[in-house]
């Protein structure tokens, strides 16, 4: 009931739930580049935003990727600096990394694994649904 | 109700842009708002006036330009997307004009819905 | 939640990972390429048919015609773009593109 | 030997051997449509010209295509004409057909069924490849 | 060798226009020729002189221009893609030309190879 | 005759299909997001391992850099772009894109 909410939760409740759905693997196209960009302007605003790396998303953060041979910017550094910017839960796929021959550790920053079945609610639960 | 819509892939090469033209056709004639059309990535160039396909085939750009000027659609078209794609002021439709990604920010939050449209 | 899958599950697999987050009471909405999983005597119908036992699925009738693809998966339910509408207007969209 | 070789078989060697590998699906993508656009061009030069419809390719072969609801021009039409235009070959892969539930009796024209297997060394042969 | 080159994507949306880059250019550094670039569908965007990505980039269009020039590359934006696309005298980098898919033919006909770039 | 595919293999068929495609003789060139089909340890190392009883897979180097794969199937030839056009100049070209 609204009566009993505090001033910042009420305030929390207020915020658009933004989930970013990294489904597309780095360099072969430049959905999660600019989707990257959009995380970083949003994070400006004060508002929920989520990120989840599935699917050939998790490549995403792969450590060591070095692009000078296709002469385009390296972009995944940005990735490791996310959780300065304020988004509330990095979540990376454990099947998607497992399928594809990772581990926690080939990642370039620290990150929630989750199963899919965990993120059923939690996909529901959001406003905005952002896929790259 | 209010809609937002995103679209990231250009005219002609991928469904992406037809979908959401008869998608927002639809919202409209069901008696619902477009609070703003974004254009990024490649759906940047739905936005070129320089387009002219072959009088058989649908005019992508020509019918977005009328649709959103009739009925006042907020249609931006992302600065940076735009740039590298070379749509610029000296070649944008009627009724769209160029922005950054603040606008969809703002139309994730003011908009009830937001729905992308891509590939 | 609406999920769209706009892809054909015979080239991506986004209909099949798509099957993997959505939960019991989320419709799932076929549309461009995407209605190709609605055929009936397709390598994917089994699994279109598992999914089904939790989850309402829809195809966009217009991707449907233009495809030609007349003998769909029983219980598929067609939408035009109307229908697609008030779907959206329903659900927030998550966009499995 | 060359020697042996009769005129017109001779001219018949000189010819370029395309292949058009059709593995997209209609109205998706504009890539099966002007594939057809370049099959329509290059018939009017004197090669030889071969199609392969593969994969999801298969589909812009199905009947009653009817685009009216999306708007677009139905060129699956076309497709039908193709034999006019003194195409080779015709192939469809039997597997990609079966895989999608669907049966000689589904398709707009005549064509030659084939298996991939048969068709391995038919590629090798050709010149060049087109793929859309 | 004679190499022909066909790139069916635009710019910076898909690798394809970086790969046929970095393809031809080790093309040429090897002794080979280019006969010819076809770009057809969204490869036409390769040709828009109006790009002005951000200074930190790859200029796709620009580099392209450059080279097709420096090393007399025959490179054709096809007529009927880029109209739909917007592509037109008006906004043609320069080194490329338009013209009809007679070309590409005559460039499978003529190239000892003929590579294709898309997605 | 090369093929050349540029998919992932996680994601697409297309690695798959072209495997149905490709005669024993011809190489198979993996560059953009296809060099995904070289990593090791994934799902589909078994059919990357399989069908190179009978070709030979390529990838190239600075696409698998680019994405920082540093544990590749044993036997995968790496190849830079010189490699890549020397492949081409070897053999005609089959884009499985």
């Amino acid at each position: 009931m609204v009566e009993e909410n505090i001033p910042d939760e009420q305030s929390e409740e207020d915020k658009t739930k933004f989930l970013f759905i990294m489904k597309k693997s780095p360099h072969g196209s430049t959905y999660p580049q600019e989707g990257l960009e959009v995380i970083l302007i949003m994070a400006a605003y004060d508002q929920t935003i989520n990120v989840l790396f599935t699917d050939d998303g998790v490549f995403c953060l792969k450590k060591g990727q070095d692009t000078k041979g296709i002469k385009v910017k390296d972009f995944s550094a940005t990735f490791k600096v996310l959780e300065q910017y304020g988004i509330e839960h990095m979540y990376v796929d454990r099947q998607s990394l497992e399928d594809r021959g990772l581990k926690e550790s080939d990642l370039l920053t620290g990150v929630e694994l989750v199963d899919s079945e965990e993120m059923r609610e939690f996909i529901r639960e959001q406003d905005v649904i952002l896929p790259f | 109700m209010k809609f937002g819509v995103m679209i990231l892939e250009g005219p002609y090469q991928h469904q992406a842009s037809d979908s959401a033209y008869n998608f927002v056709e639809s919202a409209l004639k069901k008696g619902h708002e477009i609070a703003g059309i974004f254009l990024y990535t490649d759906g940047v160039e739905n936005a070129t006036s320089f387009m002219t396909p072959p009088q058989d085939d649908r005019h992508i750009s020509k019918r977005w330009a009328e649709l959103i000027q009739k009925n006042g659609i907020d249609t931006i078209v992302c600065i940076a997307a735009g740039k590298r794609r070379g749509i610029t002021e000296a070649n944008i439709i009627k009724g769209a004009r160029i922005s950054g990604l603040g606008q969809l920010t703002e139309l994730g939050i003011n908009a009830d819905r937001l729905i992308t449209f891509g590939d | 939640m609406l999920f769209t899958v706009n892809k054909s599950p015979f080239i991506t697999g986004n209909l099949k990972s798509c099957l993997r987050y959505v939960a019991k009471c989320c419709p799932i909405l076929l549309y461009e390429d995407g209605v190709y999983g609605a055929v009936a005597g397709s390598t994917v119908e089994p699994m279109v048919k598992e999914a089904m036992k939790n989850v309402t699925i829809y195809a966009l009738k217009e991707d449907v015609n233009a495809r030609g693809l007349n003998n769909l998966i029983e219980g598929i339910k067609l939408v035009d773009y109307d229908g697609f509408v008030d779907l959206v207007a329903e659900h927030n969209v998550c966009p499995w593109i």
